[in-house]
């Protein structure tokens, strides 16, 4: 993609890791495509659900969240100061979703089959149906939101303009869709108490989903615009280069904020089914993990961070959170899933299924850096300067 | 897709007009659907049981059903604990080593299907002979059902890359829509397993543990687990000791998700006017402001002129007293200061009228 | 329309119902916002 | 461009990649670590030596964990050192206080003290003169859900174990025998009163008589420990000795030891108990049963079997209407109540449990008590005597019962073999398999050996084809009974669940008898044991 970009620079060391893990994507692709998921995954009649569903799905959607999170920041809570940050996070969201989307192609079984759900046969009983009719719904949305800077770099001005009348509208539709499938992919979860560890489920899962959602999108928003910083900085203008520690110092701040909330729901929901003599076993051992070191220690170090205005740590701490949503997804899907079940029948993920899901993720940085280094994303388009 | 879309507006037409005719289904919160009076089940005495697969070859040939490795009359099969999979609907299995005891395990065909309360196409359906049916054409191979299900039944062909299908026990519905016995029951030597309705089996099981109170544990597993299942079982040894989980509940699987989806909704109906009201109220805080703004400026300026005019007038009558000469010097110095002052005036006026615009821009 | 006998039965029957009601609502509560701030925004 | 080129290869890495892939291995670490099953406890190897200390229960929940305290272990440390019981437990009127350093308890401190000051200082004492000590430190002792198991079991004075103490003691019941004087406060002795200790040593301590407990370790232990002092062949002193199965499998048994004599009858008829309310009209009363008590004796180990309270007659508590002495169970429910042990009819039912009867019995339905009028008669006999209520007490009521008891005749003989087929063959179900030839005579025969001695049986079996209805159930007691098939279809149509059909009546009768009656045959579970697979 980038390659006919810049020919001197054809061969990076990126592009070429970058290249060679494209054409093992492809490869897989294929293998995954022509001899099934026998051959490429260690699913099984007991583990129907893998990393594809783990990482790309459950992981993927969260991150993506910094979508709507800065879009509402900026429209709807009027934070003006931001508005550098929301297009960067709306494309991060935009191929964050578009990628969940191709992901699901490689992990469902027909995936021609996908709007059946929609347009042959409704099971509106199913939160899988909510989470796939938001989803879909929700990336038509940000590819609408997206669509300005593309319609900016082709120079299509009053499409441009017309798109931009609609950002309320869009930004409401885009926090309500992202409310309901962010907390379903947590409800998914709840129709199976037999067999995901008690410490982990909970009637509250919708809302954890959520929680942490938001949680992800503040956090992400910093990690990207920091990676943006360093990697993309000769195209970002003054307004991002500033806007970036303001942001961070305020993201930061709310994250930290979230997360103390979080981590009070998450002990709430430990009372409420009464499962603390869980907290002495292995699994427990590992729950602590994931609430002190995962969601107490950023949330902490968040706020040391904002406290003496240190971006080092509010971006280091921001990597960890984001790291902190990885393993609680994980838990959640893999982890703590089929605990009951003996070791030899538990599931751990197939090198070709961690390969589709860097390849996939790499794609997405080749996209995304496509994109940043041709579309207004990380400045403002000289004709739209606002006033 | 012409003919879905035709479909998908007959289904909204027949909704909304059901809706606006009332249901039947009239159910308040606490109203409780007992399922199909005349359902079908089948009755597993597992105290019957002696082990002999008959059962398994029945459902292999019934459903056509690749052959196995291992020959159905193989025992030594038994040795290693199986579940249900793609090719194989039922299994048996086998526990402690004295005096074995066999479990037949298969589907369950619940009441209130967790497979069919979880499948985004419905592809699942209980049908009021009770059995819980698959309907391939609409799969999509999302595997949620195999999540849902408490009893890990269901089974997928993850071999087969172009149209995998979800594979599990029909209760060999084909066959007894024709009045026949499933392949399973009819194969049964020992009437371990016995097919009928649903509540004379019930009622069968409960006279067996009266007869032998000494031979049964006094619980019939699927009259209640999760919300009761279509498939019934006695048994001599606890239920937990022959690989039946106990901790399963008594909640029928649409009711775990009943309360995420009735939020739903709440959210679609309220969010809007939660969020277009903050941002309603932010947007009144932005002019205020603004207009705060606007009238301090012309405080500032009118504050200005005046002072500029009071010079004026005091310069005049100085120069009622003095010489013209000062006269004309003074008035003119007067003019000047006010002038300046005047001009310094409009330019912060017109800044602050440029700043306004900003941001509001996007927002219409 | 005959007998609902199960819970599944009646959630689907009830969803689908809602799940229309919502596609109008969206687009019904965008409609009554604009009529309603229809006087003060631009 | 530049930018992503030069600096990608040396940052990307600590940012993206690094922080998934670390994620990645937290991940694989622990989730192996999660999947991995917990170590089963190890459990001490079970001793019945086992105590608990815990004596601080009575002053209020405990603030540590109960201690743990293996008796003999100290009583073994105890006679190394050449010390006595008199080491640990005080003396009060020659008796020993099972309480370790006391008599009672008096207060919650100076009970701690007691355990703290003896046993740390001990244990400390034999420390510093570097012997065997014991723990010193709280948590050594005090451990918290210590995974110990005792095998202490409780011994029961069963009738060899009571006879071999009649005969240590020359017959001296009042050695152990006695009865309590509330006045004097004074144990005395009758003859010919005697019972069990239970009667009134209960399980717990009451006005004026010890828990059984405190009462059989204060006397056994000291008349065993006296007996040992003059070095005759003593009883244990030691808690294993009494109370770890694998001593009591050791002591001796008397194959069967003479009648105790308390006076019992030998043949009685089961009083009608008279007492409280009005006996029912003579004419609608059941026969009265004779009962050979003299052959219970020999078939219970304990009189506690049956005199479950006292050595009275049962008919004293358990009136015809009932009686608040006898917890208002009437008579016939004391003598037919199917499930309690101490019933006649109870106990009968469990002796169908034997490998020889639950071939055909475990199949017959429980829920009634009797199972046929004949059954009824076999107690109450119906043959004509003169006046068959005689006056309870009345030496005529004895005879009587020896005269019933003598009319009552087992049935000893079954059908006459040439009369039993010698083999069946069943045609009616080939299909997969060849027909199967059924050993038909051979089956009757092992029934019949099984029963040969069983008098319990030779009396109920009341007929010699009643060993045929263990199969041909629900048929008339016949040598000719219907075919299997006149009442089991070919298979089981939903019209009627509770009937199995054919094949599998079959197999259950079959394979229910082999189970419960423990037949070594059929080798193997296959099909092919038993059908011959068809060509």
């Amino acid at each position: 993609m980038s390659q006919q970009a810049n020919r001197s620079t054809l061969f990076t060391p990126f592009n070429v890791i970058a290249g060679l893990i494209v054409i093992m994507g492809l490869i897989l692709t294929v293998i995954r495509f022509t001899k099934g998921l026998d051959a490429t995954t260690n699913l099984s009649d007991y583990n129907p659900w893998g990393l594809w569903i783990g990482f790309d799905l459950l992981v993927g959607v969260a991150l993506a969240a910094g979508g709507y999170v800065t879009s509402a920041a900026v429209y709807i809570f009027g934070m003006k100061r931001y508005h550098s940050a929301v297009r960067p996070a709306i494309l991060t969201a935009f191929l964050g979703y578009a990628l969940v989307v191709f992901a699901l192609n490689y992990d469902v079984g027909r995936p021609w089959r996908l709007p059946y759900p929609f347009f042959v046969s409704q099971g509106t009983t199913s939160l899988l149906f909510e989470v796939g009719a938001c989803v879909a719904l929700y990336l038509s949305v940000l590819f609408i939101e997206f669509s300005p800077a593309a319609m900016e770099w082709l120079g299509l001005k009053k499409a441009r303009n017309l798109v931009v009348k609609l950002t309320m509208v869009l930004t409401i539709l885009g926090v309500i869709l992202s409310t309901l499938h962010q907390s379903s992919l947590g409800a998914l979860f709840l129709i199976a108490p037999s067999k995901l560890h008690p410490l982990w489920y909970s009637s509250y899962l919708p809302i954890f989903f959520f929680v942490t959602s938001t949680i992800a999108g503040l956090s992400m928003v910093i990690f990207e615009s920091t990676l943006s910083h360093h990697f993309l900085h000769d195209k970002m203008d003054e307004a991002h280069l500033a806007g970036n520690k303001g942001l961070a110092l305020g993201f930061g701040k709310a994250a930290a904020w979230v997360l103390a909330g979080y981590f009070v729901i998450k002990t709430i929901g430990v009372a409420a089914d009464n499962n603390w003599h869980y907290l002495g076993t292995g699994y427990g051992a590992w729950f602590l993990v994931e609430m002190l070191g995962f969601v107490a220690l950023p949330a902490f170090m968040y706020a040391v961070g904002v406290r003496d205005r240190n971006i080092k740590i509010i971006r280091w701490t921001a990597a960890w959170t984001v790291l902190g949503i990885v393993v609680n997804r994980f838990n959640i899907s893999m982890v703590a899933f089929n605990y009951h079940l003996p070791s030899s029948e538990r599931y751990f993920p197939h090198w070709m299924e961690i390969g589709i899901s860097v390849f996939i993720v790499t794609v997405g940085i080749l996209v995304f850096r496509f994109i940043c280094t041709r579309m207004p994303i990380l400045y403002e388009h000289p004709d739209y300067e606002s006033h | 897709m012409s003919i879905s879309r035709r479909k998908f507006l007959g289904w909204m037409g027949a909704a909304s007009l059901t809706s606006a005719v009332g249901t039947s289904a009239r159910a308040a919160s606490n109203h409780e659907f007992k399922g199909y009076e005349d359902s079908m089940a089948v009755l597993h005495d597992i105290t019957r049981c002696i082990g002999c697969r008959k059962c398994e070859g029945a459902c292999n040939t019934v459903n056509d059903l690749p052959k196995p490795e291992k020959p159905f009359d193989d025992l030594t099969v038994l040795e290693e604990k199986r579940r249900t999979t793609a090719k194989a609907y039922t299994v048996v299995n086998q526990f402690g080593g004295q005096a074995p005891t066999f479990v037949k395990k298969q589907c369950n065909h619940c009441q209130e299907p967790a497979c069919a309360s979880a499948c985004f196409v419905k592809a699942f359906t209980k049908t009021p002979e009770g059995a819980v049916v698959y309907n391939e054409k609409v799969c999509v191979g999302c595997r949620y059902c195999m999540i849902a299900c408490p009893f890990e039944i269901p089974a997928y062909e993850y071999d087969e890359p172009f149209t995998p299908r979800i594979m599990k026990c029909t209760m060999c519905y084909p066959r007894i829509t024709k009045g026949l016995l499933p392949g399973c029951v009819e194969a049964c030597p020992t009437e371990a397993l016995v097919f009928g309705k649903r509540q004379a089996l019930l009622k069968v099981a409960r006279q067996r543990i009266a007869d032998y109170p000494d031979r049964y544990v006094d619980h019939i597993y699927g009259e209640k687990e999760m919300g009761g299942t279509n498939w019934l079982y006695l048994t001599s040894k606890p239920y937990g000791e022959v690989g039946m989980r106990e901790d399963l509940g008594n909640t029928p699987a649409p009711k775990l998700t009943k309360g995420a989806l009735g939020a739903v909704p709440m959210v679609v109906g309220l969010w809007p006017v939660l969020l277009t009201g903050i941002y309603a109220i932010n947007k009144r805080k932005e002019k205020i402001a603004a207009e705060e703004q606007h009238a301090a400026v012309d405080e500032a300026v009118a504050q200005t002129n005046a002072e500029a005019e009071a010079k004026l007038a005091a310069a005049m009558e100085k120069a009622a007293q003095n010489q013209e000469a000062a006269v004309a010097r003074e008035v003119k110095k007067a003019l000047e200061e006010a002038a300046k002052a005047a001009a310094e005036a409009e330019a912060a006026k017109d800044e602050k009228g440029s700043d306004a615009p900003d941001g509001t821009s996007e927002d219409a | 329309m005959e007998t609902i006998h199960t819970l599944q039965e009646f959630m689907l029957h009830t969803k689908n119902i809602i799940y229309i009601l919502m596609i109008l609502a969206l687009v019904g509560m965008t409609a009554f916002w604009k009529f309603l701030s229809g006087g003060d925004e631009d | 461009m530049q930018g992503i080129g030069k600096m990608g290869i040396k940052k990307i890495y600590p940012f993206g990649m690094g922080i998934l892939l670390c994620g990645v291995f937290v991940l694989a670490a622990v989730w192996t670590a999660a999947a991995a099953v917990p170590p089963a406890e190890a459990l001490a190897l079970g001793r019945a030596d086992l105590i608990v200390i815990d004596g601080l229960k009575s002053f209020g929940p405990l603030e540590r964990p109960p201690v743990p305290f293996y008796h003999d272990k100290h009583t073994d440390a105890m006679v190394k050192q050449n010390k006595d019981c008199s080491a640990c437990h005080e003396t009060v009127k020659d008796k020993l206080s099972r309480k370790f350093k006391r008599v009672q308890d008096n207060s919650k401190t100076a009970v701690m003290d007691v355990y703290h000051d003896q046993c740390i200082g001990c244990h400390k004492e034999r420390k510093s003169a570097n012997k065997a000590g014991g723990p010193v430190t709280c948590g050594e002792c005090h451990i918290k859900d210590a995974m110990l198991r005792s095998t202490w079991q409780a011994i029961t004075l069963d009738k060899s174990l009571h006879y071999r103490h009649v005969k240590a003691n020359e017959k001296k019941c009042e050695t152990c025998h006695h009865e309590f004087n509330p006045q004097t406060k004074a144990l005395y002795y009758t003859k010919g009163d005697e019972g069990a200790c239970l009667y009134c040593h209960k399980k717990k301590t009451e006005e004026n008589r010890i828990s059984n407990r405190l009462a059989s370790h204060q006397a056994c232990i000291a008349c065993h420990r006296q007996l040992a002092a003059k070095d005759k062949d003593a009883g244990p002193a030691q808690c294993s000795g009494c109370h770890d199965p694998r001593q009591q499998a050791l002591l001796e048994k008397i194959a069967d030891p003479p009648r105790m004599e308390r006076n019992q009858p030998d043949a009685v008829l089961v009083k009608t108990g008279l007492k409280g309310g009005n006996p029912e009209p003579v004419t609608n009363r059941m026969r009265p049963v004779p009962f050979d008590h003299r052959a219970h004796e020999g078939y219970n180990n304990s009189c506690r079997q049956c005199h479950h309270a006292d050595l009275k007659s049962c008919a004293t508590c358990h009136t015809v209407q009932g009686d608040e002495e006898g917890r208002q169970v009437k008579l016939a429910q004391a003598m037919h109540q199917n499930d309690a042990r101490n019933s006649c009819v109870g106990c009968h039912k469990q002796q169908q449990a034997e490998p020889a009867c639950a071939g055909c019995h475990s199949s017959i339905v429980k829920g009634r008590s009797l199972t046929s009028e004949a059954a009824c008669k076999t107690c109450h006999m119906n043959i004509p005597v003169e006046n068959p209520y005689p006056d309870e007490s009345s030496a005529e009521s004895k005879s009587m019962a020896a005269d019933l008891l003598a009319a009552r005749k087992p049935v000893v003989e079954t059908v006459p073999v040439d009369q039993i087929p010698e083999t069946v063959t069943i045609q009616s179900l080939t299909h997969d398999y060849e027909a199967v030839a059924l050993p038909h005579r051979k089956i009757v025969l092992k029934l019949a050996a099984g029963v040969k001695d069983n008098r319990l049986a030779a009396y109920f079996h009341d007929a010699p084809t009643t060993l045929c209805q263990g199969c041909h159930h629900n048929s008339p007691a016949t040598v000719k009974p219907p075919q299997c098939g006149s009442c089991h279809g070919r298979s089981s149509e939903a019209l009627n669940l509770t009937r199995p059909g054919l094949m599998a009546a079959y197999h259950q009768q079959c394979i229910q008898c082999h189970d419960k009656m423990g037949l070594e045959k059929p080798v193997s579970r296959e099909c092919t044991t038993c059908h011959a697979k068809r060509k």
